[in-house]
């Protein structure tokens, strides 16, 4: 699959993450994978495609569909001095296992009084555009973020997909990536020392003064689309990856609003009680006599995922929604 | 596959020392316990208490099977599975008093004792929410080829959730040696079993898991003693797990405000009349292994120990506030 | 309690330097007292107090830069009743439009009345770009200290708060002019006779008997003396008349001759030299800065002879006065040579009419034809 | 009191009505109001100084005839002859 005598490869993201489990799978013999499918089936979306066959059934571990029983079972195995990566087939579904990741793996050095770390890592597919309606689309990585014990990581670029696995498991503390579903396919090159990459910091991914736009995952890929064509009209638009929701790098966005003094945060979960009112709101606290506009957000419509493709797309955040927002609030909207 | 009715054989001949250490035992849990329920009234210990008054027979039956290296997952009623376990009574004393040298620094209380050198995971307070918990201790066990037994204390109650299930069926799909420990007190809360079980024969329920089983008198600590070394030893030999039923009983309410609509005060008088103490204590004084000298200075024993560990839980300083957000996450890389 | 702020001392001030405080901790003060100066980017201001009371403690050092409405001082009062100075002009700080922080902030940095800048965001918000569009940044500076302002900096604040005012004006105030000719010669002569038994000290320059025909004039047509505040006309009951003072340097000031109608010609000559004086080295008081009611500009000595004035906001009306010419003058069917002063009105159409306009026009003609009444 | 003096209490008067100028630069017909910017304030000020430094009380009669430097030390002069 590499080709590391190229200097550069090119792979999906899909990929970029199966490269990061087999990595993690070599250096590490306490590393396994569990979750529904990853072996004989190779995984819901294919990522762990393959893996069974390298490492093994013990490593390669299917489960039964019992979220809260495998991931409270990646709990006890991360107590137990094993470095487990959970798979968990979407974000959806993991709502059958909220109870052992919010109530105990969020909580358990804390109860303890910091006798009992969980060194676990949970990856789920998250993120609506592929019509799979209400019960497959959900976006609730900013509602985990919510809880404070565990981190929420959101690799939305190659370098993330490959890097940020092997972060999480050297991590002590529960680690939660969430993989936008939208994004498996993507392709791209990766240098092919990609490595370890930080989870706590977010990233400036294009420059601008006019505007921060401030976003993660799927929706940062929007975020740099809309960008460029701002850019033709004049309009420099910076860009950040959040890449962590929890913690939250807020310096790096609030550094850029207040060079900016305009900040839109785009977020493909629902708007209220989002991260990005939590966004929003340390931008107030911070750099409110910064601010040449309201903060605005653009978020997903507050509707159950509807089926039909063109309902879909009318709850995500869209591109030409995101230029249109920028050009009202720098004021060139004619 | 095997069944046992362990309870119903006759108890075994022990000797002195035993019988005085397991009475020892049972009487320093029943005796913090009432500790703890003088300190509740006086505001000592505030939160959800959940006293074990007669069900000590299980906690330290059960316990006796177990080495150092094994590992204990324990419910929201762990004093006794705590003390037993070997954490200091002042340590746990301390802990309900929200106290810097409880053995959760103040951060848990009553229902979420720790201990990392005993391998106590602690008080649980989600019913079933330690289940799976046990399962993956176990599940690490096995891919680490250490033979070891994780033992995972569960109320009758536990049985209705999900991740009973799941759990029992992890572990016996994968051959996890947990010994699971079920304390049936007949009540989950104040459901009595028959009205949340359309089976209320919960030793049953592991066999469709294909799970090895026993029931024991939960009140009769030989009985349990016994019965949990045989069980145990089934994990440790076979490396796969067993359900493990202690039919028991609690003599106080569920927690401390709670009226007792549930149950009449004519059944709780007849469980106590098959007080585990009194029971094992009659019958030891009855076969001469023990007489009233040696109940004597257990009882002054204990009572000096629970004045050191109120001396010590009062003498204790407050967590700093500064240390509030302490340990939310790890203060080190993980090794 | 009362707490002594920063004043406001303009519609274009947004914040002022204290330059020394004339009280200590423990003093009492009584109301009117001048208890502090304050540079701000138009002159060194002595402010007064508004409360009798007793100084207990100085919340900012000389040297501070602070915004409008800070607090400076505490003061202990005997009634916690807090006696405000007529709001002359409304505080910058009461703009009510929407205005954005990063704006408001550029704004007090760069001393822009927000009130006199037009807001180009969305929803018609003042946004950044509107301040930089009504002051542009200036090249980096060293910073400021009291008493030894940049004069260049001093001048382009001011200019733009000039600016700023006037734009503002411009903007919002729908004005009327009315213009006319007055024969001179009754008040010349007259004057001329009075100055002639006068020691040099004592003359009365020709500008006197002007202000003080406009006093009169006012007072029967009152509406032009006032303010259009917030959507409404406020006919103000005192009469404090700006005149406009050009300063050396360039820029200039309006302070005002406070209660202008109660004063006779020997003493709005008196007030009249010690506001110029006043105005030109520094040293106004702060109700002089801000509580015009109605602003006098005469350029008479330029050898304008019509001047078209821009009103200063919120007051809505300027008088304005060009050379005294001599010219050909008919009256009575006689062509004659006369001293001619062209006047002229300019007025807030929102406020008054032409009409009234008219009236006040006739009114100072009249007094200027009678001058031995003035 | 020489012509000399006489100029240097006038430039000193000037100086101080207008510490921009340099009076010294006057051309001695040049119009002063015009060129130093004195208005009429400034006018009657410099006419208080004179009659405080010269003791020389000019009428306001005389004013228009005190347009240059030459016309003032002529009138000066010829008033403390």
């Amino acid at each position: 699959m590499t080709n590391s005598d190229k200097g550069l490869h090119k792979l999906t993201y899909r990929e970029a993450v199966r490269e990061a489990i087999r990595e993690a799978m070599h250096k590490d013999e306490r590393v396994f994978l569990m979750g529904e499918d990853v072996g004989r089936y190779g995984g819901c979306f294919a990522v762990s495609k393959g893996l069974l066959e390298e490492f093994g059934s013990e490593r390669i571990r299917d489960t039964p569909l019992s979220e809260s029983g495998f991931v409270g079972a990646g709990i006890g195995a991360a107590l137990g001095g094993m470095r487990p990566i959970v798979e968990v087939m979407t974000v959806n579904f993991s709502l059958l296992a909220a109870d052992q990741i919010l109530n105990t793996a969020a909580v358990y050095l804390y109860m303890s009084g910091g006798q009992f770390n969980v060194p676990l890592v949970i990856r789920m597919a998250t993120g609506g555009g592929r019509q799979l309606a209400a019960q497959h689309s959900r976006s609730l990585e900013g509602w985990y973020a919510h809880i404070p014990g565990i981190k929420v990581v959101c690799p939305a670029t190659l370098e993330d997909a490959r890097g940020m696995l092997w972060t999480a498991l050297q991590d002590p503390d529960p680690v939660l990536i969430f993989e936008n579903a939208g994004l498996y396919n993507m392709e791209g090159t990766v240098t092919a020392t990609a490595g370890p990459v930080d989870i706590d910091r977010a990233r400036v991914c294009r420059a601008g003064k006019d505007i921060t736009i401030i976003s993660y995952s799927a929706s940062l890929h929007k975020s740099i689309e809309a960008a460029a064509i701002l850019a033709k009209e004049g309009i420099e638009a910076e860009v950040i990856d959040l890449r962590s929701l929890r913690p939250l790098d807020e310096q790096t966005f609030l550094n850029s609003v207040a060079a900016s003094h305009r900040a839109l945060i785009v977020d493909e979960g629902c708007r209220s009680g989002s991260i990005a009112a939590e966004i929003a709101a340390r931008i107030m606290e911070n750099v409110f006599y910064e601010l040449d506009a309201p903060v605005a957000r653009l978020c997903s419509v507050e509707v159950p995922m509807p089926y039909a493709g063109h309902l879909e797309q009318a709850v995500l955040p869209q591109v030409d929604q995101i230029v249109n927002l920028v050009r009202k609030m720098v004021g060139a909207d004619g | 596959m095997h069944r046992k009715e362990s309870g119903k054989t006759k108890t075994d001949m022990v000797d002195s020392v035993h019988a005085r250490h397991l009475l020892h035992s049972m009487i320093r849990i029943r005796r913090l316990e009432e500790k703890c329920a003088e300190l509740y009234s006086a505001m000592k210990i505030r939160g959800f208490l959940h006293l074990y008054d007669g069900e000590e027979a299980v906690a330290v039956g059960v316990l006796e099977a177990l080495t150092g290296d094994d590992a204990v997952v324990a419910t929201y009623r762990e004093h006794g599975h705590a003390l037993i376990r070997g954490i200091g009574m002042g340590a746990i004393l301390a802990e309900m008093y929200g106290k810097q040298d409880g053995c959760s620094r103040g951060r848990g209380g009553s229902m979420h004792l720790f201990d990392g050198k005993a391998r106590f995971y602690g008080g649980n307070a989600i019913v079933g929410g330690g289940l799976p918990m046990a399962v993956g201790l176990a599940l690490a066990d096995k891919m680490q080829q250490r033979s070891r037994v994780t033992c995972c204390f569960f109320g009758d109650g536990a049985v209705a959730e999900g991740e009973f299930h799941e759990s029992m069926n992890l572990a016996a799909l994968w051959h996890l040696p947990v010994l699971f420990v079920c304390e049936n007190n007949l009540y989950a809360m104040g459901t009595a079993l028959k009205y949340s079980q359309a089976v209320v024969d919960l030793a049953t329920k592991a066999a469709s898991y294909g799970v090895a089983a026993a029931a024991v008198d939960g009140m009769d600590v030989l009985a349990v003693e016994k019965a949990a070394k045989e069980a145990a030893e089934v994990v440790r030999g076979s490396g796969k797990p067993f359900f493990f039923e202690c039919r028991t009983y609690r003599f106080r309410a569920h927690s401390m405000y709670d009226p007792e609509l549930y149950r009449s005060k004519a059944e709780v008088e007849e469980w106590k009349g098959r007080c585990p103490i009194a029971t094992f204590a009659g019958k030891m004084k009855d076969q001469g292994t023990v007489g009233d000298g040696d109940i004597e200075k257990i009882e002054q024993d204990v009572a000096r120990e629970i004045d050191e560990a109120v001396a010590f839980a009062e003498a204790s300083p407050w967590e700093s506030l500064e240390d509030l957000t302490r340990f939310v996450y790890s203060e080190r890389r993980a090794p | 309690m009362a707490e002594f702020c920063m004043p406001s001392l303009g519609s274009d001030m947004q914040a002022g330097t204290l330059i020394e405080w004339r009280v200590q901790q423990g003093d009492r003060v009584r109301r009117r007292d001048v208890i502090a100066v304050v540079e701000t980017d138009k002159a060194a201001i002595e402010i007064e107090v508004y409360e009798d009371g007793v100084i207990e403690s100085l919340l900012v050092e000389p040297g501070e830069k602070v915004a409008v409405g800070t607090a400076m001082a505490v003061i202990g009062t005997e009634s916690a009743v807090k006696e405000q100075a007529m709001p002359a002009i409304s505080a910058p700080g009461m703009h009510r439009g929407k205005v954005s922080p990063y704006a408001r902030t550029l704004a007090a940095a760069r001393g822009v009345d927000l009130n006199m800048v037009i807001g180009t965001g969305p929803e018609g918000a003042i946004c950044a770009a509107d301040i930089e569009q009504a002051a542009p940044a200036e090249p980096a500076k060293p910073a400021e200290q009291p008493g030894e302002v940049a004069e260049p900096t001093q001048r382009a604040a001011m200019r733009r708060a000039i600016a700023s005012a006037m734009a503002r004006s411009k903007r919002e105030i729908p004005h009327y002019y009315l213009q006319t000719r007055i024969d001179m010669h009754r008040t010349l002569q007259w004057l001329a006779s009075e100055n002639a038994q006068r020691p040099i000290k004592e003359r009365i320059l020709p500008v006197v008997p002007l202000i003080r025909a406009v006093a009169l004039a006012l007072g029967e047509v009152p509406e032009l003396n006032g303010y259009w505040l917030d959507d409404h006309h406020r006919i103000s009951e005192a009469m404090h008349i700006g005149f406009v003072i050009a300063l050396r340097q360039g820029g200039l000031m309006a302070p005002a001759i406070l209660h202008a109608d109660a004063l006779g010609l020997d003493e709005l000559m008196t007030a009249l030299r010690d506001l110029i004086q006043r105005a030109r080295s520094g040293g106004l008081r702060s109700t002089e800065m801000t509580d015009a009611t109605v602003t006098i500009t005469s350029l008479g000595d330029l050898g304008v002879e019509t001047v078209y004035g821009i009103i200063y906001p919120p007051q809505v009306a300027l008088v304005g006065f060009g050379k005294i010419i001599e010219q050909p003058w008919a009256e009575d069917g006689m062509l004659g040579i006369r001293p001619v002063l062209t006047a002229t009105l300019a007025a807030d159409h929102r406020a008054t009419d032409g009409h009234r306009g008219a009236q006040f026009l006739d009114a100072l003609n009249r007094y200027l034809q009678e001058p031995e009444k003035l | 009191m020489n012509e000399n003096d006489i100029k240097e209490v006038i430039f000193t008067i000037l100086k101080r009505l207008a510490p921009e100028s340099d009076p010294s630069e006057l051309a001695p017909d040049e119009n002063i109001r015009k060129a130093l910017d004195i208005d009429s304030f400034d006018a009657l000020n410099f006419f208080v100084r004179i009659d405080e430094e010269l003791g020389v009380s000019v009428p306001e009669a005389d004013y228009g005839k005190l347009n240059t430097l030459t016309e003032m030390l002529a009138y000066f002069s010829r008033r403390l002859a």
